[in-house]
């Protein structure tokens, strides 16, 4: 029973400790035992996929610190089950779908179980599995936030399903389990395109199908904005993203087991947080030019721009092209957030700006510091999953709204989502 | 009596507070409140939307008081609350029929 | 001088090494040499620590979250104080209580010393004392969520004293520290029992003993609720707590320097993620099913309830047997939450149905995986623990009653305790 | 090209293996290969250095739950501001003036890239980069917390240019760096007086250059409090620097390679949770005694008194003389608060009495454990420290102030700067 | 004078807002209240039990106007405030005897 | 009709309410205040600096009624918010000219 285990990445390993005994000759005759090595891969998931799953609770707090106080129930509902949602379905689907005999196009369909692993495959299975789930996770939270504000909470959870139990593991077996992707010469380091960009492109397609929150474009054509309910709470979510993100591409590394795999990690903490501090200072700079003061919410859409830029290739930039991709990446977030609402895309947290077209950015600049990344295999890997996101996540809502509708009704919504979807409300003292 | 309301700027509450004190009124009650009026709201800009708030906040004080002190109430939230600007509020002024103090029942002015 | 170190689980040691070579045959004449497997265990509980430490933080904010606002400040100051108090306690005479010279039914009174470690014992024996004292700030957290809104804050302080200092490592020298339970062969793999039981049946006799929330039960036999004043930040508490839990579980491996610890770690990881996310899921089902709404507590409670479920054995079960576990640890949490409200008694929280009642649960389910156990031996530990925190913690609330009362007077409660007790409000500008 | 790596802590590394092999006898034929310590190293950078990232959190929430309402936007942006710019500025040109070439006072003006590094090197490059760095930010983010509700925020961002990415260095250089005040004997481990005091130096000299908020102190004398908005954020807060400080003190071991490293790691780790636990005791114990009720935020700051004092030498102290620091430095902090306040200093946060006072008391604290430390070396470190960081502080804020003033105008700071720095309120809906 | 106090839906703010904006009302004072009537409070559970919020949020507005657009106004109120329902709101009018503008010191009717 | 107008105790409101509905009230208005009055403010310590809170939670009922029901209601809110220490705060009662429901356009009592 063998695994497509992510087929650029277990070349990478190869070609690490190859490459290690190149670099580093003086420890040749010293290097760790096999076991050794099991324990620091093994240990690298595990520690890297606990920093993951705290980017649950920076969306969580994120989203809701943007939503206004009468939704931030339901906001909080949501991304609590669909960190559970992904977790279980990663486990009864997800995972064989996506890396177990993939067979260029899909994996096969069954319940995920730890085999016995042997000190030779290099880490624990589970801890893998524990790894992959956390980046499930993260494709849900990104469609819960753009639509936030109207959708109906149990269409969400069912739309949570299918997303992170077919769509986005068959996507994904196509690269990173090894399928006809990662044979056409696609790389995507950490997942700006299979990570991001498909939970990107299920939020825009959601957003469309939902359709706009009540009152947030006006007929005479204006943009009715709708503050945040608690900012401090939301730069909270950003740190935790921000920190988390050295889990989601660092651990991408996928081995720590030699000195060249540790030194790989360094780089990618260190790209990592320049690209997502590149992504402040650009939002910073850029809300004060364009509106002459700064805008919170957008520093922390920069910084999240900037990380999803670099995570398609957070190890081969040097730290001046990390600056550089992130802070275009946090540009793009800049420019993108008002022409959506140009275009009556009403996407609550900047959702669509920050991990669809950041993420496009990003798989593109792979080929910047890669040599093997060619334009036309980037651009391949980006179309095909969009459309395939897009297609499927589109029958998926149209589905929902026709058998039980996927926004709630509109006094429901003037209302608060709390009051009927929960019936509780999430500051019951503070707000009237 | 009178039952007197003043829209002020919440900024000015506590120089309010201190003139009132000095003039002894020992009683006022003070609310939130959001107002309309001259003083246009700010057009402020929230990720690239411009908006205009309509509405700035307030402080709204209710005094009741006797006749006999109303003018004095009414020169001393004047003159305390005054910056010259748009937006320093109104006095309004109403009549007030009866009051009484719960703990005691005391009605009338010796209530206040 | 030898320390009575954890019983069953340095028998685990053993058999983990043991178990190496024979399951990893390839690796026999390449395992990690003793000091690099020190250093692997020692890191193991020092940085599973921190997760359990963050787990402070994370009842911090449930329960802030969960009472009114005119309590929050008092409740932020009891959870900062407990952590301290415990960590102090736990130095000046709990560990060495728990685990010195334990003569099977007490260890011995002593000042807590790092004592010399050599790398034969495995692992520096500092790394052991402050992964297990991050477990007692825990059983004290449990009660401090119970009984908040009412209790006096000096006299919970001084029970955290005594909790810390000598209820908890008296009961836990008899399982953990080799005593009396561990000879019978009760089994409890990271404290479903040993903690969250204690924990709960501490809470359970003070919120008898101390009373229900003024006007929380009216006279005509109705139940007023008294909704949280925070649920943004009661759900941020309950995102660390479920995160910090994989230190609290992974870390009671006690070891991580060999391919079958770092194996065991792995399978932890994925088990208490398992039980969690089953815990929610089955949470949401269940209140849409009971009350037509999704009550956002309970699936915050049910995530823990899941949690505390799978703590007795998070190791053996496979994926299936983790979320069976999980989801009858929530629905236990379900039923028990009204249940507790109709015999009046007032848990702010949910801790008693969450930590004792699922704990039970969990204690008894290892016998679903471990062969080892047996239902006897689980209901005895249950039992005797149960019977001895009930009565040592009644003494020590009624000794605080008869002295200096452990309720604030009525007025305070009504004008909320954070007045009386701290001086200080929590929101002074959002609240009246 | 050598780079003067930490001097007296390389010779720690020294010391560390030579002693291993006198403690450790048994495993003197067992030890850990070169390339498994240089991963092992190299992780404790990294893992450890997530952690004090962790304290960039910590210090937004400590300081966005104790200014007023109206100034927690621009709170929440100065700190996530800070932390990019750190991050910046730290790699174009802090880390070589403070590590590379130091010639005893400054070292060289370059922008930072990865070296290559070998396994003799012990670590990667990369990796101790980005430990430094975070260290950077929170010498930043302690003058964000005093100077808050009247700093302009673009003056306050000017300011961390050029102390993170000068003043701070070109100090570190002369201890860390290996330059004249290591020759001299100071000693600081962690940075009680490096970091802490050199961000209370620069953020007493705002506060003075700055003057005290609007209306804080009047005329007849009286002070009037300003109390924080959101304790329960502020107690998050406090919680995330507490255990992000393992990190701090832990990583500045600077190697966890073997079973003497981790040793100390694991003492570190103890001492310092110590100390902060006294603090919180002592602050509690002491407001009651003060002041008749427990003040929160002093036992927030007394927490932090407490890791500031021990932060100088975090791994000599026994378990008690932790406790002692620890304890001393909260009474410290307790003290200092109204006495600044009697002094017209108005600091927001307590960051002085915390960073400033209990730094000065960790750093002399060192002659009490660590036998090569000296009461003279210690003081002219602090004295020269001191001298340069209020010297050079001052220039930059009154040339800031010359050229765009340092304050905002006094309507702005009666309506909050949120309003005039960001144009967004940070509750919108929970204040009026 | 008088003074005008209607308690209407939250949601319908905006709309009589622009519905006193169109007839040239220049100031009003808005406040958040809790309201009791007819329109029962929603019973509600929490942790399984069940509990009735007696009050309703409601936004109250109130407006100093002379006799002239007293009709008017109540009139611009009631119609872009009307849904129907039960828990619409009330409009009371009180006698204003006094109004005075803190910036000018204008009284009466100019004051508005 | 008349226009009441009660500061309470924030703790009194539960009583208060029942009192009024037993008196078949059937709709008031509810709303946070803070008080001044002879009830001084409470000394509080925080970070070491002693200050006065001058003004202290109060919760504001009014209530339209007609001129039959206003001793009634005056009687049952004094009776259910009385505890006899200072600070129970004070009734005031103001005359209402009209009042309409917005729902039907009712006038008058009926409108209350
Ligand atoms: N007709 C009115 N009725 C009730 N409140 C009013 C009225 N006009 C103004 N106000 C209140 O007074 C405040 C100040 O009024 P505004 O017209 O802005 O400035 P000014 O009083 O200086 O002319 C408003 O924000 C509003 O709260
Ligand atoms: N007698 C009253 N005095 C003061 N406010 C009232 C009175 N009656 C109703 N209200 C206010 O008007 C609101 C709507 O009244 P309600 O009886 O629910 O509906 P409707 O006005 O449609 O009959 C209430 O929520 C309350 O705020
Ligand atoms: N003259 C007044 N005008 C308006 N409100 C008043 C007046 N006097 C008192 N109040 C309100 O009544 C509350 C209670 O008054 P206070 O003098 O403290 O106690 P008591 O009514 O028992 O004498 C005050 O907090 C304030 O809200």
């Amino acid at each position: 029973m063998i695994k497509n285990i992510k087929w650029q990445k277990s070349l990478a390993i190869i070609v690490g400790s190859l490459s290690s005994s190149i670099i580093l000759p003086s420890a040749a005759n010293a290097a760790p035992d096999a076991e050794t090595a099991y324990i620091f891969n093994t240990f690298s998931f595990l520690i890297h996929g606990f920093l993951v799953a705290l980017m649950a609770a920076g969306f969580c707090m994120l989203e809701g610190g943007l939503v206004r106080a009468k939704n931030a129930t339901v906001q909080s509902t949501k991304n609590i089950s669909l960190y559970a949602i992904a977790g279980l379905m990663y486990a009864i689907v997800g995972y064989n779908l996506m890396y177990m005999d993939v067979n260029g196009y899909i994996g096969s369909f069954s319940f995920w179980n730890p085999s016995e692993t042997v000190v030779d495959d290099g880490y624990s299975s589970g801890s893998d599995w524990f790894f992959q789930m956390v980046f499930v996770a993260t494709a849900a939270s990104i469609v819960s936030g753009a639509v936030a504000e109207r959708v109906k909470l149990t269409s969400f959870l069912i739309f949570v399903v299918i997303l992170t139990g077919f769509i986005y593991p068959i996507q994904g077996s196509w690269s990173w389990g090894g399928g006809y992707l990662s044979e056409a010469g696609f790389l995507d380091f950490a997942g700006s395109t299979i990570v991001h960009s498909v939970g990107g492109w299920a939020a825009l397609t959601g957003c469309i199908i939902i359709g706009a929150r009540s009152g947030k474009y006006t007929d005479d054509g204006k943009v009715k904005p709708m503050p945040g309910s608690n900012l401090p709470l939301a730069t909270l979510g950003t740190f935790l993203l921000w920190f988390g993100w050295f889990g989601f591409n660092g651990g991408s590394q996928l081995a720590m087991g030699s000195a060249a795999d540790v030194d790989a990690i360094s780089n990618i903490y260190i790209n990592t947080n320049l690209a997502a501090a590149a992504g402040v200072v650009v939002a910073i700079i850029g809300t004060i030019a364009l509106y002459g003061k700064v805008d919170l919410t957008m520093a922390l859409n920069g910084a999240l721009g900037g990380l999803v830029a670099i995570t398609a290739e957070p190890l081969a930039p040097s730290p001046i092209l990390a600056i550089f991709i992130g802070g275009v990446g946090s540009v793009l977030v800049l420019l993108t957030v008002p022409l959506l609402d140009k275009l009556k895309i009403d996407d609550v947290v900047g959702a669509i700006p920050v991990h669809l077209v950041a993420g496009i950015w990003g798989t593109i600049a792979v080929v910047l510091s890669n040599s093997d990344a060619t334009l036309g295999a980037q651009l391949y890997g980006i179309i095909v999953i969009g459309v395939f996101t897009v297609f499927t996540s589109a029958i998926v809502w149209y589905v929902l709204k026709l058998f039980m509708g996927v926004r709630v009704d509109e006094q429901s919504e003037l209302d608060g989502l709390d009051k009927t979807e929960n019936g509780l409300e999430a500051y019951p003292e503070f707000t009237n | 009596m009178k039952y007197i309301i003043a829209i002020i700027q919440p900024s000015k509450l506590e120089t309010v507070h201190e003139a009132l004190k000095n003039i002894d009124i020992t009683g006022m009650t003070v609310s939130e409140v959001q107002g309309y009026g001259r003083q246009m709201g700010k057009s402020e800009i929230y990720r690239g939307a411009e908006y205009t708030v309509n509405f700035i906040p307030k402080t709204k004080i209710e005094i009741a008081v006797d006749e006999a002190t109303e003018e004095a109430v009414i020169t001393a939230i004047k003159s305390a609350s005054e910056t010259g600007k748009i937006g320093d509020g109104k006095i309004f002024v109403l009549d007030l029929q009866e009051a009484i103090r719960i703990r005691t029942g005391e009605t009338g002015s010796s209530a206040l």
